[in-house]
């Protein structure tokens, strides 16, 4: 390896600068934005996981987003317990649920199993949405307190929490990592490949593919219950489909099927959607338009263009080497 | 300091930069800019409540500005109200105020939905700024957010009138079919024991969400068959007036009491005519209710939006020209404490031609007190019926 | 009760009546493209509008309006294909969805630029309330339902008995092989958008009367449109429009005899309940 | 005998299209299936690596039942197959399509991969070992690092033929291997499958080409409307008026394919 | 008849065909043989008009065809019958041949009549008319797209690989009914890998190779090379 620019490389001066980057700015917006945008990627890498590497798209993924928030929220306002508490219950009670889901949705397939999943969501909306003994229906939860201290780390300023939720960001993405360069992603690759042939060689796939989706829904409850407790007031809206489909977006954009890609695509929309901001009632005249180009130039997303570029460099390279 | 001016849609980086630019010169020139946010719903399901709320803010701010801006301390200020979308979305709202707070330096975000309050309200102390909160929910100032000001009214003063006058002329037997808002919600629970304790009877208990019902026969249909005297309706006028209609049109004879979120003169337009509204009580609308000194505000909206402004932008051309006084009183543009201590001056001091609701105090909890008016249809026509 | 259930009956026929017509736009084209055109939603709505516009610019009948609005609609519908779905006709299905939202976006923008955001009521001359056997009725909709009824019909005849109609089977099942028969599969691409973006203009027109037309207002009927044709099976047009009858019904029936706040709820449950059951929708073929 | 069946039957709606099936294939040798199209070959591979779960009838692996067994378990017992139509990944190189072949003998999950235990590292480099192992038998050493969507259908096919051998199979089916190739290739493809007898792998294969299956295979089965209506070895076969009527016709295609 | 005249095709940067030079005579049975990759199935794409040519042109009946929509060419009178067979797999064995007659739909009646002349050349597609193709065997779906293609009542066939995955039987059946074909006074254009067979009922040959075309002949001096021997015939 005597090149300069390589993924590890680059990865690691990535997170030098997400590092540093507090320290040199004061604007609580930009910190503010990225920080949203630490919570989107991880729930994005949810739904990369189980749709981009395994192949069975869940659009039911807000509807786990909402799933950990609420839980979170709930288990915070109303039982009064601390958040590290709440969160890792919530996450036990999104993956419990995730399970049971995925047993039944996970035989459906393609777009039975996108539709499928996609009416999970919404009942999984409609619930937090009218099931108003628990979770305050329309009015949603209020005052859903900042992550306990640790020690003598606390998350009160906006720039503690912006390193707290890049803290989650890198895990996330270093557990994505471990996971999709060993076998075990290569099992799941496999199944998105050809399931017919993955069980033919012995794999498991339903039990793969729901170890994958349970995973998946981990993420989205990570990513919800971290909202929670960032946003700080819940209302039934954050797990609403168009929610499912903002993720679905940035995973597109960014590159399905690939690690950097809900990094990228979740940068890029949401600081996109930002500087539209000065056209108002009519930025999604220009932002509509936009994303379907993007999506018909770049179908691979920006990641997945990239690699795509590379992979031709390359043989081009051996070509001419022969 | 709030004295900088900025357009939106700069760059982030390039920002602090232009800012001294124009700030340098905004100081040449002889009047400063005060920066006022607003985030909200302009795109999406919800975008005409947004433009709603925005047209009256916008109103008021070219007013103030074509006459030159006011005076605080000796120094002239215009206005540069920098608005941005939430889509409705709490997340939306919570990075546009403190985007706003940051890039304009806004002591004063207007935001028309609940969730959005409380989503900056999570900060508004910490960051400093006041949060303008077009919001009817109750929590909002119950929370001690000392830095909250509630624009539109409490809804419990409309109770008793509408129940004492649907009972004696209808019968007991309500229906409640509002819309699925909180804001429906509160207001069926606010009724429904004022009702009770008069004698009367809820036969049906039930709300239309108008963001995912396509027809409200069938609920209209089990509604009645109850065989109500009255019906509770409300949401924003136009479903609402479908619901009138489909009622009407499944036999219902009695009356109406509808939610001050929705307006009859604007039902009314929908349904072509008053006939159906028959025996209905509200709100009295702006386009009924306006006082002579109010009259420019009407006609001048008029002409510039092509219809009759509703209580939104009523209440927003209204507090715009608040905060202004409020800021006089002050002796500042930018101590957002200051200003808010100050409301009640500003109440005090505003002429009356800018309150088109006359509204003449603010609570300790930051609520205004507005007092209602109140109106009836009969025979055809919509009656003011306001006792004071 | 009995009163009640033949309304309520009746309400659902209404109901389903506007579902299925939608579901069946959606479905006609994912069969050919395998599109989920989640853009469906924004066809339905420029159809209310341009119903109502033409009506008030023109001041021509409600029924003239409805023809001007299928074809505009259906216009924009081949549009649509050309600019967008066609381009993207090699890329896996996930990407037309969001390429449609993103279309459904700007869509929306342009009619609130246009027409503003208000609701504005839609007139219409069958406004005149019929009774009949305790039944309450208006005249819209009977039309509602009558109309539904014969557009299925003719579509259906069209699909089964014209050679036309088979070329549109014919390009579901095998883009090149169409070409290799001699079928110029763009003609048809664009026949079909233009049938499913005409049928989202006559949902919507015959709809609006009883409703509002508003830039949101697709939102009301798209989701509920996807859910109906994967029930039906993806790409039955029986599926679509019994799956239509099915949500009708049992929106209707169970606001009337368990919740109106739980309706919603119970009717996708049911639709997952069948979807549990019967993983490939109801109509499903058996192929392999 | 490794693998028998009885009665094996399998309706799809009104069609029968394996019917009332005994056969046996025996060890180490090479067994051949032929029959017109449609007559049930491929759909008596899918019975019994578990694709389809059968109508009637029994299969049994090595004395076992093996007829509810679900695919995956099929497999691990030691039943590899290839299909008529390969499913590679396109996007990926040889090797990497052929690593995951070994997956099912090992045991590492989710958080052997999160934690990068030892044993994900042994069975990683096992899986590695096994991939290079099985590309050197197919002869596909050189090509290891080429992109799946690059190299030629024959060398496809020998892709499919290592995937299924490293899942460590003692029997695999192979679906129509030489289609599509051409006389050259698929004498190579023979050949090939002759060394998997030779290291102890049974051969059972669906085949058109006539030439290729009688110069190679033990025993012949001849499927005709899902029935059996012979078996025996090559020459038996070359004979029998029913095959010969059914399926081989009497011109030299036979021959010549 | 048929005529290509330095016909080059890329597939983004890779040139699938350098420079083919054919020709088809009018009553010809013309063969081309290739292994696999060689260009085959490109050259017939090319002919038929879903892949469009960077260099070159193709001349049919004397007109410039190069560049044409599909439909067009099915209405000139060029049918393939595709490798991969392209069938519309959920409508039944007679919607299929129905569609097949699409660009002569305008008459019925001899539209009945090229059924009935498919049906008696493959009575398994009589048979099983209203099943849905896709549910038939591979050798069934085979007679489908054979017989679909001549429902329109092609001047020229292009056949590709016909053969492949098909029992000795059926081979012999394609070939006996290709040859038909051709006999009825059909031009056709077969691609084989099966040289053996295509060359006993072919009038000419071109051996295809990496996309250039490298040798030409009649059947018989086909038959004698050598090298042709060595890597189509296998002996
Ligand atoms: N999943 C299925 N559903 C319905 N019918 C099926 C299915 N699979 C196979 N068939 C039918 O079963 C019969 C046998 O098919 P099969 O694929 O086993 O034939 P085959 O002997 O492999 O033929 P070929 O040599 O052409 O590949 C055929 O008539 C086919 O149409
Ligand atoms: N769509 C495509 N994109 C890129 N390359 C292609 C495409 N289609 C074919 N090729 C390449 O063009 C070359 C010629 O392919 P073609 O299909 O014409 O060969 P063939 O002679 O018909 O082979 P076969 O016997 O496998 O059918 C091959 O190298 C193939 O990989
Ligand atoms: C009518 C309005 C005062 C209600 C407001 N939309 C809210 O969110 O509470
Ligand atoms: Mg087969
Ligand atoms: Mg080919």
């Amino acid at each position: 390896m005597e090149k300069v620019v390589t993924n590890r490389n680059l990865s690691i001066l990535l997170l030098a600068i997400a590092i540093l980057f507090p320290l040199f700015t004061d604007n609580q917006y930009v910190l503010h934005i990225f920080s949203l945008t630490f919570i989107w990627t991880i729930a994005v890498h949810g739904l990369n996981l189980i749709g981009g590497f395994t192949g069975q798209l869940s659009l039911a993924h807000a509807g786990f987003f909402g799933i950990g928030a609420y839980s979170v929220g709930l288990l915070t306002v109303k039982m009064g317990l601390n958040f590290w508490l709440a969160l890792v219950l919530g996450l036990i009670i999104t993956t419990a649920i995730g399970f049971v889901i995925g047993l039944v949705a996970l035989r459906t397939k393609e777009h039975f199993f996108a539709i499928y999943t996609l009416c999970v969501g919404y009942i999984i909306y409609l619930l937090l949405y009218k099931w108003e003994e628990l979770t305050e229906g329309v009015r949603g939860l209020i005052g859903i307190p900042v992550p306990a201290p640790i020690g003598p780390i606390t998350f009160d300023t906006p720039r503690n929490q912006y390193y707290l939720l890049l803290f989650f960001l890198v895990l996330v993405i270093f557990l994505m990592h471990r996971i999709m360069n060993s076998i075990i992603g290569r099992t799941y690759i496999a199944i998105r490949n050809s399931e017919e042939l993955a069980e033919t060689i012995g794999i498991a796939t339903m039990k793969q593919k729901m170890v994958s989706f349970v995973l998946s829904t981990f993420f989205a409850g990570l990513s919800g219950g971290l909202y929670a407790a960032f946003v700080r007031f819940i209302g039934p809206d954050i797990s609403y489909i168009s929610v499912t489909f903002d993720m679905l977006m940035y995973l597109i954009v960014g590159g399905m099927g690939t690690l950097s890609g809900p990094l990228i695509g979740t940068l890029l929309i949401v600081w996109l959607s930002q500087y539209l901001q000065f056209l108002q009632n009519y930025r999604m005249l220009i932002f509509g338009p936009l994303l379907t180009l993007l999506i018909i130039f770049y179908p691979r997303g920006i990641a997945g263009g990239y690699q795509m570029w590379r992979a031709k460099r390359l043989i081009k390279k051996s070509q001419q080497l022969m | 300091s709030g004295t900088t001016s900025n357009e939106p849609q700069n760059e982030g980086n390039k920002k602090t930069e232009e800012n001294q630019e124009q700030a340098n010169e905004e100081k040449n020139k002889e009047a400063k800019t005060v920066n006022i946010g607003f985030s909200g719903p302009l795109s999406g399901p919800a975008a005409f409540y947004g433009e709603n709320t925005l047209s009256g803010l916008e109103m008021a701010v070219d007013e103030i500005n074509d006459a030159g801006g006011f005076e605080v301390n000796g120094d002239t200020y215009k206005i540069n109200l920098v608005s941005l979308d939430d889509k409705y979305l709490p997340n939306e709202t919570g990075a546009n105020a403190k985007r706003l707070l940051q890039e304009n330096k806004t002591p004063i975000v207007f935001v028309p939905h609940s969730g959005g309050i409380f989503a900056t309200q999570v900060f508004n102390m910490q960051d400093n700024f006041i949060v303008a909160a077009y919001s009817s929910e109750p929590a909002i100032t119950a929370q001690g957010n000392s830095l909250t000001v509630r624009i539109p009214p409490k809804y419990d003063g409309y109770i008793e009138p509408f129940t004492d006058y649907q009972m004696e002329r209808f019968g007991k037997k309500i229906a409640f079919l509002p819309t699925a808002t909180q804001y429906g919600k509160d207001w069926a629970e606010t009724l429904e024991p004022v009702w009770k304790k008069k004698g009367g009877e809820i036969v049906y208990n039930g709300s239309i969400d108008f963001n995912k019902d396509t027809d409200f026969f069938t609920i209209v249909t089990n509604a009645l068959k109850e065989k109500p005297d009255v019906l509770f309706v409300g949401g924003p006028s136009e479903p609402t007036a479908l619901v009138i209609k489909q009622a009407r049109e499944l036999g219902f004879k009695g009356g109406f009491i509808i939610m001050d979120q929705a307006k009859l003169d604007e039902i009314a337009a929908v349904l072509g005519g008053t006939d159906m509204l028959e025996g209905s009580s509200g709100t009295l609308p702006l386009a009924v209710s306006i006082e002579p000194e109010n009259q420019k505000f009407f006609d001048d909206y008029k002409a510039a939006h092509g219809k009759d402004p509703g209580s939104e932008a009523g209440y927003h051309y209204f507090s715009m020209y608040l905060f202004v006084e409020a800021m006089k009183a002050a002796g500042s543009v930018d101590d957002p404490k200051a200003i808010m201590e100050n409301i009640q001056a500003g109440l005090d001091a505003l002429s009356e031609d800018k309150k088109i609701y006359k509204v003449n105090e603010i609570e300790a909890d930051g609520g205004l007190v507005t007092p209602l008016r109140i109106a009836v249809v009969e025979e055809g026509k919509i009656v003011d019926i306001t006792v004071d | 009760m009995i009163d009640i259930l033949v309304q309520q009956i009746f309400n659902a026929m209404t109901i389903g009546s506007v579902y299925s017509l939608v579901a069946l736009g959606l479905t006609l084209v994912y069969g050919i493209l395998h599109i989920p055109n989640f853009a469906h939603g924004a066809l339905y709505m420029v159809g209310g509008y341009m119903t109502l516009i033409v009506m008030l610019e023109t001041g021509v009948h409600y029924l003239l309006a409805i023809v001007a609005s299928i074809f505009v609609v259906g216009i924009l519908a081949i549009l649509m294909e050309r600019l967008v779905f066609h381009p993207l006709r090699n890329a896996p299905p996930t990407h037309d969805k969001i390429a449609a939202i993103g279309m459904m976006l700007f869509l929306e923008a342009l009619v609130q630029l246009v027409w503003g955001a208000e609701y504005r009521p839609m007139p219409t001359p069958f406004g005149q309330v019929v009774e009949f056997f305790g039944l309450t009725v208006t005249m819209q909709r009977i039309l509602i339902i009558g109309t539904a009824i014969v557009v299925m019909i003719l579509l259906n005849l069209f699909l089964k008995k014209t050679m036309i109609g088979a070329t549109i089977i014919a390009m579901s099942q095998d883009r090149e092989g169409a070409f290799l028969v001699g079928i110029n599969a763009n003609k048809v691409a664009m026949l079909t958008f233009f049938i499913s973006g005409g049928l989202a203009a006559i949902a919507a027109s015959i709809a609006s009367p009883i409703n509002l037309v508003f830039p949101g207002m697709g939102h009301l009927v798209i989701l509920k449109a996807f859910v109906i044709i994967i029930i039906g099976g993806m790409g039955s047009i029986p599926g679509a429009i019994i799956g239509g009858y099915i949500l009708g019904f049992s929106e209707s029936l169970s606001a009337t005899f368990i919740s109106n706040d739980y309706k919603d709820l119970i009717a996708f449950l049911l639709l997952v309940v069948i979807l549990t059951v019967r993983p490939k929708g109801l109509f499903a073929k058996g192929v392999h | 005998m490794l693998v028998q069946t009885k009665g094996l039957t399998k309706s799809f709606g009104g069609l029968t299209a394996v019917n009332q099936v005994d056969a046996e294939i025996e060890t180490n040798k090479i067994t051949a299936i032929i029959g017109p199209n449609g007559a049930g070959k491929s759909t008596f591979f899918n019975l019994i690596s578990g694709l389809h779960p059968p109508t009637e009838g029994t299969i049994h692996f090595k004395g076992t039942d093996i007829t509810k067994l679900r695919t995956y378990e099929i497999a691990r017992l030691g039943v590899g197959r290839t299909f008529q139509t390969t499913h590679l990944f396109e996007q990926s190189t040889v090797l990497d399509n052929v690593i995951i072949g070994h997956r099912l003998r090992t045991k590492s999950g989710l958080f052997d991969s999160i934690f990068k235990t030892g044993r994900l590292e042994r069975e990683e480099a096992a899986c590695r070992e096994k991939a290079h192992e099985v590309l050197e038998f197919v002869g596909l050493s050189e090509m290891s690092h080429r992109l799946v969507s690059d190299i030629s259908q024959e060398a496809k096919k020998r892709t499919a033929f290592a995937l299924a051998l490293a899942t460590d199979p003692e029997i695999v089916f192979l679906d129509e291997p030489a289609a599509g190739i051409n006389p050259e290739e698929t004498d190579g493809l023979a050949e090939l499958m002759k060394k998997m007898v030779d290291k102890g792998i049974t051969v059972c294969l669906i085949e058109h080409k006539m030439k290729m299956v009688m110069s190679i295979a033990d025993k012949i089965i001849v499927l005709n409307h899902g029935k059996k209506i012979a078996e025996g070895t090559p020459d038996d076969i070359k004979n029998n008026e029913l095959v010969i009527q059914a399926y081989l016709g009497g011109g030299d295609h036979a021959q010549a394919n | 008849m048929l005529k290509l005249t330095d016909v080059s095709v890329h597939y983004g940067a890779f040139q699938a065909l350098h420079e083919i030079n054919m020709d088809v005579g009018v009553g010809e049975l013309v063969v081309l043989l290739g292994a696999n990759g060689a260009g085959k199935s490109t050259i017939f794409r090319t002919i038929s008009g879903l892949s469009k040519p960077s260099g070159g042109s193709i001349q049919f009946l004397n007109e410039n065809i190069g560049g044409l929509s599909p439909d067009r060419l099915v209405e000139a009178g060029i049918v393939q019958c595709a490798e991969g067979r392209k069938l519309f797999p959920q409508m039944s064995v007679y919607e299929n041949l129905l569609l097949g007659g699409y660009v002569r739909r305008k008459n019925k009646d001899s539209l009945k009549k090229a059924l009935e002349e498919i049906y008696q050349l493959f009575p398994i597609l009589k048979e099983k008319r209203n099943d849905p193709a896709g549910s038939l065997s591979g050798g069934q779906q085979q007679m489908l797209a054979i017989g679909r293609a001549l429902m329109s009542k092609p001047k020229l066939v292009l056949f590709d690989e016909p053969s492949i995955g098909l029992a000795p039987l059926i081979v012999e059946q394609v070939f006996e009914v290709i040859q038909e074909i051709h006999r009825n006074g059909t031009t056709v254009l077969l691609a084989e890998q099966n040289a053996n067979a295509a060359l006993k009922i072919a009038d000419r040959g071109y051996v295809i190779e990496n996309g250039r075309i490298v040798l030409v002949g009649t059947s018989g001096e086909l038959f004698a090379n050598d090298e042709i021997r060595k890597a189509y015939i296998g002996a």
